[in-house]
């Protein structure tokens, strides 16, 4: 079988036809590059995407017009920076399906699940209360966590996943009780591409009152997000996951805690009044944004969420979809190697070849241009959990190509040949 | 531009606002407070059978914020709720709206009309619409919960 | 007497004669915009500096040929992403003599504040102890020294400053005791231009064994810093006020404190082992950067400091206090103008003029073109001290002109004229 | 060039490593751990009167850092410990070093000249070193803190 030869769409998905992955390609400055004198083939989405010159050009564009002070400036200069950064806010709201008054922005998903588990985690955990998180999270949604429950002699439970990979549904529940006061789990696992049934934990954290927290980052870049129909009290995002510029991302906090939760910093921007006796905080989003804001970052943030709406995105998806069959089937035909996850999920996929350490068949890999992960991946319990030390792993992002995955299904056989 | 924005009149109201001090007593009240440049209003409403008697206000802040909420008492004193309401919504119209609707200039006094100028001036907005957003919260409690405090940075604090 | 007149050089340094404002004004694409239709004057530089184009330029040179993930990565992209995130902590270092192992990279300084006083604030403090800092301080550094305070039952004190605007040193010392666990203190006050005598201050601390944490937001665009000569303990700097991204800032750590004090934020990158039941952390800064880190800004911040270094930086300040002295001598012949500060400081210029309030004074020079900041500048405590509401603040940078003074002069007396 | 790497030298170091276990008695040892990739490797040295007598380590990683470590005993047992110090900074500036020493690849044996490759891996450098870190610290515990452990994100982490 030649995963080459599969059409790039998925069967019933009729818009898919359109959807043209190197007209993609061509918006990405970085995607010509050589390394090691090979083209490079990236392969290392889940990590970070590349960002598209819309992107590029946006900041550029807000350095050369618009830079100035946000919020705090009377003159039309600080107006117009304003303007950018609250655009911004829109922006990324629109693509979560949230209010703009419910979207803080941060430096990524981990400053902003530190960000929950400080001031939420200090809210409400008491001694022996209890927080639930699962096996599949990245580490950003496991220490927090494990860390919030250390300081207030709360407990961490993690829910276990199947064989498979999927979340254990039932163990969860089981695991959810009239002590549980937190459940933080990732929408999708940056290892095995699980997607994890957020309204079906939200129902089940209701019916004891505990908030849910979930950890977006590999999400937005391949799925619709609803926050709304989710259900969640918070909701994590990066913009370097989805085509945007690193140290930029979003937290949503639902309407319930935004005005009320306790900021986790405090400083310029976020203040009504301040004295040693007396201090008090603004409400809105602007509480949780405590010093300068990162506006250039805001707006490549917001620049790709209009890039992400500038393609098809369903017939993205389909496409997304078919690399990763094609990988998972290539992979299938090659002797000792192993793919790890369930059979539905995420264009993510960690795998091993037995016999070859994973950074050692990243490096062949490496030595061919094709750039994928290798480690563990910030998720140590589930590389426990799967009985592994490391995995090697190849995420897909729209520009993402079949020729790739050969080049990619010719350097693992390669990897098998040399250690062979 | 400036000029236009800082009118005889607008100064005028400033140094010498109308209807200023608090009242000896009053229905309603409401306090705005802009935590970027610290000005601080707070409004008093004294209501009678068929709408509001009086609309005073006391505190301090820049020529803009202070010479709206004088010119505020001004032309809601004496009117119907339903009126006031919609002289708010005309003058919030006239300052803040992307698009102003043609008929708000119309549909204020000349003195208000005479700060529709700040709208070039975007982050003295809040400064203009101070005073109303206040008398907004002041009425929703004088009227038991109609239209209810307008969300945002502008007060609501908590103390930390 | 006619500022403009006035020669850029301060007498006595030789090399200043060369400094040539026009050639620095170049290198900024914003510094060619009008507002109101007036040539942009841009005098608000201590909210934030413009980005010259090396900055803007080596930005998007990364995201075109070495955008990948930092740190984490085998492969040759991840590796040229890891050198660049490198050779910007390296770049910091330089600036202000450190060891690139002591320099953390934060969001900008008021996340570098809450970094140290979170961490440090729950290690030192205890009930009844003390933490010392002055009438100075911007919220960024005063808020979450507070905060930190209730959260432990220790004190709060707040030396105050003399008439003059300068740090009543007498009084800060007779402050510091037994109980005193950390003083914190600014560098240069972003109000008055006040320069702290911090290497007084860090022996006056160490005499109790107390730590020193300094906020050097306005510093390192105006002076030399040396973090090792000062003595202190920790140094907070942000990107955006010395000509690099917002977004973007390093907390320098001494050797002291780097390996040791437990991190603010948890998640990936700076884990050792993650497990529920033991998990930990790596030495080095790394350690208190979880999650994927803000390449980009990191990059435009060493390019920012390679910026500094670019031209005469004595004769840049000489012309700074050329026209720092210009203002104040010209607001001195205005009637009913008053600035506020001290004799001698940093070219930073606040004002009042009598009749007029701050936001007014501001909005007429926008109007004119010349953007200044007016309003309490996150300094609530300051403002009560000097028995003011707000103020109007022009900020230099070397790229400001003596024209640009006059500009700024001719504004405050049509504002005069105005509510004459 | 990936042949140059992963040559069968170090294909058959990483799958016979010499050296290999812990010995029954040893003088010094320390642990290398790179948080990265999960390598662990711990080394054991048998001193003698004049030198070493044995290096031996035990650990799981790559094929890079197994080969490594098992060279590295190879090269080490019997040498002094002068001796051993110079090849040790003669292969960490071969693989290592922005400009390596001509001389480097003189100092060393052919085994160990054969990882020069890594130095194209930058991020497999750690990988090649790991175990030489270990015996670096493990040799400072022996000699009584002649060198000491080099810092860094390896080994050394605070318990949470
Ligand atoms: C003296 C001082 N400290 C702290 C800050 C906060 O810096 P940032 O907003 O970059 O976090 C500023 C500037 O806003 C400042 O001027
Ligand atoms: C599932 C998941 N959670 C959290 C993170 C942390 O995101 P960031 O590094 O952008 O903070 C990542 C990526 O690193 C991730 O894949």
């Amino acid at each position: 079988m030649n995963p080459a030869r599969k059409p790039s769409t998925a069967p019933g998905s009729p818009g898919a036809l359109a959807f043209d992955p190197e007209a993609i390609r061509a918006q990405f400055p970085m995607l010509g590059a050589t390394m090691h004198g090979k083209p490079l083939v990236y392969l290392d989405n889940a990590a970070t995407t590349q960002r598209p010159r819309a992107v590029i050009d946006s900041v550029v564009e807000h350095w050369s017009t618009t830079n100035g002070p946000v919020s705090r400036g009377v003159h039309a200069l600080g107006s117009l920076a304003t303007e950018k950064y609250e655009s911004a806010r829109t922006a990324a709201a629109s693509l979560l399906n949230a209010e703009p008054e419910f979207i803080v922005f941060t430096k990524g998903v981990t400053d902003g699940l530190n960000l929950v588990a400080r001031s939420l985690g200090d809210e409400l955990l008491g001694e022996g209360d209890e927080v639930v998180v699962t096996e599949l999270e990245h580490h950003s949604n496991f220490l927090p966590w494990r860390q919030a429950c250390l300081r207030r002699g709360a407990v961490l439970r993690v829910a276990p996943i199947t064989d498979s990979g999927e979340l254990d549904l039932d163990a969860l529940r089981a695991m959810v009780n009239g002590r549980t006061r937190i459940v933080a789990v990732t929408h999708v696992s940056n290892v095995l591409g699980t997607v994890v049934p957020v309204s079906e934990i939200v129902s089940i954290a209701r019916g004891v009152g505990a908030a849910v927290v979930v950890d977006g980052a590999q999400a937005p870049g391949h799925l619709p997000v609803d926050v709304q129909r989710l259900g969640c009290d918070f909701y994590a995002i990066s913009a370097h996951k989805m085509f945007g510029p690193a140290g930029a991302g979003v937290l949503y906090m639902s309407p319930r805690w935004v005005d009320r939760l306790e900021p986790a910093q405090y400083g310029g921007g976020m203040v009504e009044l301040a004295s040693a006796e007396e201090s008090t905080w603004i409400t809105g989003p602007h509480r949780h944004e405590a010093g300068t804001p990162n506006t250039e970052g805001a707006v490549g943030l917001g620049a790709a969420v209009a890039f992400l709406g500038s393609f098809d995105r369903a017939a993205a998806r389909a496409h997304e979809r078919s690399l990763r069959d094609a990988i998972v089937a290539g992979l299938g035909q090659i002797p000792k190697a192993r793919v790890y996850g369930p059979a539905e999920g995420a264009p993510i996929v960690s795998f091993g070849l037995e016999g070859v350490h994973a950074h050692d068949l990243a490096t062949v890999l490496d030595a061919e241009g094709v750039a994928v992960r290798a480690g563990h991946m910030c998720a140590q319990p589930l590389m426990r959990r799967l009985g592994v030390p490391a995995l090697t792993r190849a995420s897909i992002a729209p520009y993402n190509t079949h020729a790739e995955v050969e080049a990619l299904l010719d350097g693992v056989r390669r990897a098998g040949q040399i250690f062979a | 531009m400036l000029e236009s924005l800082y009118q005889q009149i607008l100064l005028d109201h400033s140094r010498h606002p109308c209807h200023h001090g608090r009242p000896e007593r009053f229905d309603a009240e409401a306090e705005g407070h802009n935590p970027i440049c610290g000005d601080k209003v707070r409004v008093f409403v004294t209501l009678k059978d068929d709408g509001i008697e009086e609309v005073r206000f006391e505190g301090a802040g820049c020529a803009i914020s202070q010479a709206s909420a004088s010119m505020m008492t001004n032309a809601l004193s004496g009117l119907s709720i339903d009126d006031a309401k919609a002289v708010r919504a005309a003058f919030l119209d006239l300052v803040a709206a992307a698009e102003p609707d043609k008929s708000s200039g119309e549909r204020v006094n000349e003195e208000l009309r005479s700060m529709s100028e700040v709208r070039r001036f975007p982050a003295r907005v809040k400064c203009a619409t101070l005073a109303w957003h206040a008398l907004a919260r002041a009425l929703g409690e004088a009227l038991k919960g109609s239209g209810g405090p307008p969300s945002g940075s502008v007060g609501g604090g908590k103390t930390g």
